[in-house]
């Protein structure tokens, strides 16, 4: 599908490729935002709570400016057909890709809160790394179905976004089985819950990414077709 | 939006070739519907055979020496075929209308122009013309512009009317199946919307066959879209979806952008 | 170069074109001359300017023209040429046998105009059929000199008649009208003797009918319609030694080439007293600077000219 | 209102085309006819003229005697004549309609100037006559020559050359013009590497039907003095003069001479009817060198138009 | 670099500089080249004008004096023409009757014979015929009119005579036949021009009608190709006025105040030709007379002209 | 502003017309389902709790629809300045509506649990109805602000949200404190916790639509541009 | 994406006024910018004024008696006024380019086309004149098209390639300001796609003045736009803000075709 792109027009062309690579740049940040806050959880890291509160800025700055961007192409180019899809998915992406770095920075958050308390969050609840490992892996692979045009992949992703929503119930579940259990936890039971919620959402949005790419490749509006979560 | 399983045929091409005088194949093997009261866009790269498909509603190559048809266009509600040599090609004409890609009055008065077709058809009665001439100028929305200079030279109105004024001439000998060939070309942007808003109304009343070189203006004014290359229909479908979904990776190249 | 120029009347031409082809051959071509046809009036018009050597006249030199001559310092000799015999015609099935002048008076006198127009309006003897007149345009000697002979006054005619300037076209219109009358040149009729029958005139009443030929014209039977035309010669010019020649050659040869071109040449004698004229330096018109009719050429030659 | 039944749309049909078939019918008729009495003057030219068409009818001068006269000098002056009229006519012609298109200013001067060239063109030909009496061979002296002749007959002619270039510039579009312009050619580059060029064909036209109008002329040019008999050739260039000196490039403008219309014209008019067959005989010449004149610019433009489209 | 005013923080471009002195080197010259031209074409362009003037010179300064004699009254409105008679009249309408009356003849031959001729060449036929066909038709506009005058006299009169016992053997009728047959391909050759230059687009505008070929020449194309008629037409008269020769040899010459073409009759032209190339005198009051009837006929033409060019305004169509 | 996108070309402006009905019907099914969302949570009405459920169906569908109907306007009419505007703004605001559906049904389903196990939620939290009413003003707002077109509705749309987050911190520490006070409700605290945190999000998607509407009217990106809560 | 404050200035309309013949007045004080190696676009309705503008920063006028300019036209660098009566129009045109609505290539060889301009100006070395076509037709995205046949008519090309050679006619005589006038209203949408390719291309070597009915057009390839009304201009402003958020209601009315 990559060669559909190149076009006649070598300006349209240009435009449409700095459009995509903008994108991808944005889910490079939004990748790397999502693993330093990871990290951050399973560090404490002070450094990369940071780093992924601040990161936040440019991945703001980054939907602000696709946004134009495609603004400019629809004004400028009419696109249609493929073209068309890839400007109105990349705008839907966008969003999502802006609020994965929103839920990335209330990891952060979360993760500050918990380690000012003096508490490591992994010891609560080990297997949110587990379902943050299955989300990023979900996040790049989104990226990588929309970089690729890879409509199989998205495909993918999304059936992966059932398993992510199935392990977040079970965490959700111990976690507040261990409020009751320990009342004294509740604010840093809360923080993790936060948290797990927040992964959860990332692997969410990585699924919305994944609908859209097969909208751009297969002209396919599969959303709302699988069963929702809540 | 129209839903094919309801439409009605108001037309179909079936294997239609054209060979024009030099021995030139024009088109291929076409086969095509056109449905009763929706707009149908040809669209295509320069020389594809647009304006060669659609002139053959009309039977406007019988007008050159040497031209060439096969196949057949079936008209309906009779299920005649246009393209029969025992069919009178006026006869033909009388009830598939034509608009040209520069609008070209003919140089007579407004109420001239649009009389003509009636004339034509050995019409005298004056109170009858008058009622048919208004009848089509408000069916093209020129009546409020010209309804007090009716006398006027056409050539004297702006391109766009003058355009309407062509639709109007032939409306008023109510065809069938109206013809548009690039009939936008020739005019600015504000006359180019009046003349598709007019599309739009007039398929309540009759089927359009339009060919355009702008996709937007196919996209924005036909219901059904036909893409055409190399004398071939590559892909005939609902405008919505050959737009944003097209089947044949060779209409996607061209609408947008990708062929040269 | 050796080029003698002559221009003039269309009427005088036929010889004078003869003797310059022949003139020419019999002079090796060292000598050359040219004729040009504009007319009597055009003819003289470039001889007053002293643009040409001879003037081809169908008409002796008038009034005006000799005022012309002589505000340009231009002398001339006047050398009679040949005879022109203006034939009455009609169509060969016609009635007529023969024609008076008094007849032809009340065809052509200018009263005659729209009132006669039947031929039984001349004579009540005659069919009452139409009478078709045909006659050279007014500008021409002939009709000069045919008005003058038969009404009595130059250029006194009616004017509804069928004019050419071209005789051929004359001939064209009598052959193919039965009731057609007209007048023109003899060689006109000498040439179509087959389609057109040349009427006798009958001079004064009483008289025979005399119809047109060598013999009568010579004989000066034939008038009052024959005529003299004539040759002027620049007097300036003669003293060329080609002009010289060739005007001697005309007189010398004038007589059988005019006969070849169907015209009526003068007596022999006149064409000998002509070069006398000019040697003893005669110079200038006899008539005066007005047309005349049936003078003879013996008494033309012994008039004194005028300038 | 109700639309016509089949039956009575093929009624009208019928009727159109029964007139279509009655005005063919009257095309063909009044195009046979044309055609009939073209063909019918030439052949009758042709057999009336048969016995005359030998060598010696070329060659020979005009005579007293049927048989042997000739047109020599009557189609070399004729030729030259329309040598020295085309020379003068069409680049004056081109020149004026260039002037009155691309340089003179819109306004009543330039009406007034069409009219009068429109008004030029209906002057019968011997008033054109009597002005070149006055104007060539009195006041410049040209006295009663080729050159004179050929002057005359360029201004005779001149209108419908003015007229032809007119229209074939005024079809070239205002955007060739604006194109050289653009790249900021004069106006003179632009007439001469473009407006002159394109309108070549049509200036073609204007002057075959010009110089076929000016070959048949004759009053004029007896006007100013055309002879009838001329037993000689206008000198050739470089040539030697039987006087012993040789002839100049251009001595041949000043000759006498005399033209084929006179030739015919003298012909038809005199007593023996013998000579109507030389007449008849030349009008054929004639209508070939016409003929020869038309197909050579008939080709030319066909030439020149198929390299300009636009 | 320098800063403009208008624009803050604009700067100039400074590329290109250095080409303005090379250039205007070359303007004087230039200059001198285009004025000389255009003053050279200008010429050109007055020597039409020059020659209306010298005709107009020549013609009134002769008329000037024939008028000092004949008032012009009477030039108008004597109906007799016998200025070379013993007994002169003066009256121009004669003449004038005879040119308009042959004219309209021809015109009436050749207008609908060339029009029918260009519509069925330019609609109807092939393009074979019209290839071949035109430019014979085109040949009837070169035969010397001389040979046209005799085919008037010796084959149209006869026929016509045939049709018209009454015909008498010179009349206006045969001579304005054959001067319409002569005039034909002008009418027929720039008409057909004028037709197709129609653009293609209207007539298949009027075929997608459903009209037919007549009805489409007759209400579309003739409509769109008058300014070209009315010019052949203007062309067609002007020749028709201006001729000489037929009329001389077949129209009989004869000064006949009449209106009906039967009749034979003298035209201006013919006078003008038979005068000049005659035996009169130069100088003379009846050799005058060929300017003043010269003079009537410019005048004659120009209004003819003034009236076409008016036309060709009004009509002027732009599709 | 209204006036602005009366079009020469009725059938564009049709066009343009059928999408902002669309988008106001989404709307309003959306205001609904929250008011009904509102209603069930305060008193446990299972027919509200199911309705609200179930309309998220149709508000899926809507957002489907326009999405395809903005794609076909994008191909069809290449709009510039305004209408490129409200079609992209539409995009975007369509995205918000249909995740404040999300949150009305999550809210529902949090009550039918709450319900379910026997309680009555207003117990619990009486302020959320504080907050709720807070949020559905404001929802109403920014779709009155979207249906007139009407930018400084929608600024004070955006500035209201302040004081919803401001609120919603408070609530939330309330419950955490009682989940601490009181451990035996942990449950049904969490339960309330995801309403209060849901209703939270409907305002900030709200704000979200001010700020596409700001964006349409005035052609101002404002996102991001105020602190933003987390 | 240029930035206005780093912007060189290559000519500016001061004050300009322009009458034609009859006094009507088509250019009212138009003040505008034109920056250098830029690309401006001209959009309005017709008979705006867009071309009457255009037209006057090469003198076209100049050509037909009776109009009149008022006003001035700067042109850096050397900062002369281009409609001062002293400055020669024929010096004007040699250093301000232009290219047609309709490809109107001289009905000679393509070379000749190109060589056109040089010759104009006296080059008659066919050395210089070999490499200044090539180096032409390169910059106009043609040599690899014709090299092979640059003694061909050069009406026997495509429409696209017509407009190209013009182009390359306008290249090849080093214009510092190139003039399009609706270049591309002729041409499909191939071709059209080829030259606005190449608009942007130029840019980097010329400064260019686009008049377009095509608003996408004007967004697409050009770096500025103005838009005019009835003779004035109405806005002038960066050609990404112009489309997103025009800042007269004129405009706005005028680009979502809100005008009629
Ligand atoms: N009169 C003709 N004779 C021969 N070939 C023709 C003729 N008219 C068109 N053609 C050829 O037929 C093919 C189809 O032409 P047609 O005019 O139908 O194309 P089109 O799709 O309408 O193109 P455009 O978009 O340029 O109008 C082309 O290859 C063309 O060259
Ligand atoms: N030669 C002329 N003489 C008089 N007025 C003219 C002339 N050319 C144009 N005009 C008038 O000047 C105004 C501007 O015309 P101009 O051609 O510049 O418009 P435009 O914006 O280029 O229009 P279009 O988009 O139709 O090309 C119009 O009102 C027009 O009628
Ligand atoms: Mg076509
Ligand atoms: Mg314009
Ligand atoms: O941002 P959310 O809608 O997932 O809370």
């Amino acid at each position: 599908m990559e060669d559909i792109l190149h076009h006649q027009s070598s300006q349209f062309d240009e435009e449409l490729g700095r459009l995509r690579s903008d994108v991808l740049r944005m889910g490079g940040l939004v990748e790397n935002q999502v693993a330093t806050a990871i990290e951050a959880y399973g560090a404490c890291d002070p450094r990369a709570i940071e780093e992924t509160i601040a990161r936040d800025q440019d991945i703001n700055a980054l939907e602000k400016q696709i946004d134009d961007e495609s603004a400019q192409l629809i004004a400028r180019r009419q696109p249609t057909a493929v073209d068309l899809r890839l400007v109105f998915g990349i705008i839907k992406i966008v969003t999502d890709l802006e609020r994965i770095g929103d839920e990335a920075k209330k990891i952060a958050k979360g993760v500050r809160r918990i380690c000012d308390a003096g508490s490591n969050p992994t010891q609560f609840a080990p297997s949110i790394r587990q379902l943050a490992k299955a989300v990023m892996i979900m996040t790049r692979e989104s990226l990588d179905a929309f970089a690729r045009l890879d409509s199989a992949l998205a495909q993918k992703v999304i059936v992966d976004d059932d398993g992510v929503d199935a392990e977040y119930k079970e965490i959700l579940h111990r976690l507040v089985t261990d409020m009751i259990d320990d009342n004294t936890t509740i604010g840093l039971a809360m923080d993790i819950i936060w948290i797990a919620r927040a992964v959860e959402r990332i692997g969410d949005h990585a699924k919305n990414v994944a609908e859209h790419v097969i909208f751009i490749v297969d002209g396919r509006d599969v959303r709302h077709n699988a069963y929702q979560i809540d | 939006m129209p839903n094919t399983t309801q439409e009605r045929l108001k037309a179909e091409a079936r294997g239609l070739n054209f060979f024009y005088n030099g021995g030139i194949q024009a088109l291929k093997n076409i086969n095509m519907p056109i449905y009763d009261n929706r707009v149908t866009a040809l669209i295509g790269p320069s020389g594809c055979g647009k304006s060669t498909y659609l002139r053959s509603f009309n039977r406007m190559h019988d007008l050159y020496p040497g031209n060439r048809y096969e196949g057949e266009i079936r008209f309906y509600p009779d299920d005649t075929n246009l393209l029969a040599p025992e069919v009178d090609p006026i006869e033909v004409r009388m009830r598939v209308g034509m608009v040209f890609q520069k609008p070209n009055p003919f140089p007579k008065s407004i109420y001239e122009n649009v009389a003509y077709g009636l004339r034509v058809r050995g019409e005298r009665n004056r109170r009858m013309l008058d009622d048919k001439v208004e009848h089509a100028l408000r069916g093209a929305a020129l009546w409020d512009e010209v309804k007090d200079r009716l006398q006027d030279l056409a050539s004297n109105l702006s391109g766009g009317q003058q355009q309407r004024l062509c639709i109007a001439r032939a409306l008023a000998t109510d065809p069938e199946l109206l013809l548009f060939d690039e009939p936008t070309s020739a005019l600015d942007p504000i006359a180019t919307g009046a003349i598709e808003e007019l599309v739009h109304e007039l398929k309540k009343r009759v089927t359009i066959l339009i060919v355009t070189h702008n996709m937007q203006q196919a996209a924005r004014v036909s219901d059904y879209t036909a893409y055409m290359f190399l004398g071939e229909m590559i892909e005939f479908g609902k405008t919505d979806e050959i737009f944003i979904k097209p089947k044949d990776r060779r209409t996607e190249d061209y609408i947008t952008g990708r062929m040269g | 170069a050796q080029v003698v120029k002559v221009d003039g009347s269309s009427t005088v031409y036929p010889i004078t074109e003869a003797v310059a082809e022949d003139f020419q051959k019999a002079k090796k071509n060292a000598v050359k001359v040219t004729v040009g046809i504009s007319g009597t009036g055009g003819g003289f018009k470039k001889f007053c300017r002293g643009e040409i050597d001879v003037s081809d006249a169908s008409r002796p030199i008038l009034k005006a023209e000799m005022e012309a001559c002589k505000q340009a310092g231009i002398q001339y000799y006047e050398l009679p040429v040949a005879f022109d015999a203006i034939t009455v015609v009609v169509n060969p099935k016609s009635f007529l046998k023969d024609i008076s002048v008094e007849q032809l008076k009340a065809m052509w006198e200018p009263v005659a105009q729209g009132k006669v127009s039947k031929w039984n309006q001349i004579n009540p003897a005659w069919p009452d059929a139409p009478i078709k007149l045909f006659g050279p345009g007014a500008d021409s000697g002939t009709f000069d000199y045919f008005t003058e002979a038969v009404v009595g006054k130059a250029k006194s005619s009616r004017g509804d008649y069928t004019a050419s300037e071209d005789d051929n076209v004359l001939v064209q219109g009598i052959s193919r009208d039965v009731n057609a009358i007209g007048y023109f040149g003899y060689a006109y009729y000498a040439e179509n003797t087959g389609k057109l029958k040349a009427l006798p005139v009958i001079e004064k009443a009483g008289k025979a009918g005399v119809a047109p030929s060598e013999k009568t014209v010579l004989d000066g039977s034939y008038q009052p319609l024959s005529r003299p035309i004539f040759i002027y010669v620049n007097a300036k010019s003669y003293e060329k030694p080609e002009v010289k020649e060739f005007v001697e050659y005309y007189m010398k040869e004038g007589a059988k080439l005019s006969k070849e071109v169907k015209y009526v040449p003068l007596p022999a004698k006149a064409y000998t007293v002509n070069l006398e004229h000019i040697a003893k330096k005669k110079l200038g018109t006899v008539f005066g600077g007005n047309a005349e009719v049936g003078v003879t050429i013996e008494a033309l030659q012994k008039r004194e000219g005028s300038l | 209102m109700k639309p016509l039944t089949t039956e009575e749309i093929r009624a009208v049909i019928a009727r159109g085309k029964l007139k279509d078939t009655l005005f063919k019918a009257l095309g063909i008729l009044c195009l046979a006819f044309g055609l009939l009495v073209i063909v019918a003057l030439i052949l009758d030219m042709a057999i009336k003229g048969a016995d005359r068409f030998t060598l010696d009818f070329f060659l020979n001068f005009a005579s007293r005697r049927a048989t042997q006269a000739g047109i020599l000098s009557a189609w070399v002056g004729s030729l030259l004549v329309m040598f020295v009229t085309a020379l003068a006519a069409v680049p004056l012609g081109v020149a004026a309609g260039v002037y009155l298109e691309e340089y003179a200013p819109r306004n009543w001067m330039t009406q007034v100037i069409e009219i009068n060239i429109a008004n030029l063109a209906a002057v019968p030909s011997i008033v054109y006559g009597l002005l070149a009496l006055g104007i060539f061979v009195y006041q410049f002296g040209f006295g009663q020559s080729i050159l004179s002749a050929g002057l005359t007959l360029a201004l005779l002619i001149l209108p419908i050359i003015i007229v032809a270039t007119r229209e074939a510039i005024r079809a070239i579009p205002a955007m060739i013009r604006e194109g050289s312009m653009a790249v900021g050619a004069t106006r003179w580059q632009t007439c001469r590497y473009h407006i002159i060029p394109y309108a070549m064909p049509g200036i073609l036209t204007g002057v075959i039907i010009g110089l076929a109008r000016a070959i048949g002329e004759t009053a004029p040019i007896i006007t100013i003095g055309a002879l009838t008999f001329i037993a000689f050739l206008p000198p050739a260039p470089l040539t030697a003069l039987p006087d012993g000196g040789t002839a100049g490039l251009f001595d041949w403008v000043m000759a006498p001479f005399t033209v084929m219309p006179i030739q015919i014209f003298n012909w038809t008019s005199r007593p023996d009817p013998a000579f109507e067959i030389n007449a008849a005989a030349a009008g054929f010449v004639l209508m070939a060198m016409v003929l020869a004149m038309n197909a050579l610019a008939i080709w030319l433009r066909y030439r020149m138009r198929k390299n300009i489209k636009w | 670099m320098q800063t403009v005013s208008s624009t803050t923080g604009v700067q100039i471009s400074n590329t290109g500089s250095g080409y303005i002195s090379a250039r205007l080197s070359h303007n004087a010259m230039r200059h001198w080249n285009e004025r000389l031209i255009e003053t050279v074409l200008f010429l050109a362009a007055a020597l039409s004008v020059l020659t209306t003037l010298g005709i107009v010179y020549i013609l009134v300064s002769e008329s000037i004096h024939f008028f000092a004699r004949i008032s012009i009254v009477d030039f108008l409105t004597d109906t007799q023409w016998t200025p070379l008679f013993d007994d002169a009249h003066f009256g121009i309408m004669v003449l004038v009757s005879g040119t308009l009356v042959s004219s309209l003849v021809a015109l009436l031959v050749a207008i609908p014979v060339g029009t029918t001729i260009a519509i069925y060449l330019s609609e109807f036929a092939g393009s074979r015929v019209r290839e071949i066909a035109k430019p014979i038709l085109e040949l009837l506009g070169g035969i010397p009119t001389i040979v046209y005058g005799y085919f008037a006299l010796l084959v149209v009169t006869p026929i016509l005579q045939w049709a018209l016992p009454n015909l008498p053997g010179f009349s206006l009728l045969s001579a304005g036949f054959v001067m319409g047959i002569m005039i034909v391909p002008y009418i027929a050759s720039l008409s057909e021009d004028a037709m197709r230059a129609v653009p293609m687009s209207l007539r298949e505008g009027a075929y997608a009608m459903g009209s037919s070929r007549l009805y489409t020449a007759i209400h579309v194309v003739i409509p769109a190709a008058l300014s070209g008629l009315a010019a052949s037409y203007v062309l067609a008269v002007s020749r028709a006025v201006g001729e000489t020769m037929i009329l001389a040899v077949a129209a009989g010459m004869q000064p006949n105040l009449t209106w009906n073409p039967m009749e034979p009759a003298a035209t201006i032209t013919s006078y003008i030709v038979q005068v000049a190339l005659g035996d009169l005198p130069h100088g003379s009051i009846g050799y005058q007379t060929i300017f003043a009837a010269g003079l009537t006929l410019l005048l004659i033409t120009l209004m003819f002209n003034i009236v076409g060019q008016w036309l060709r305004a009004k009509y002027k169509e732009n599709y």
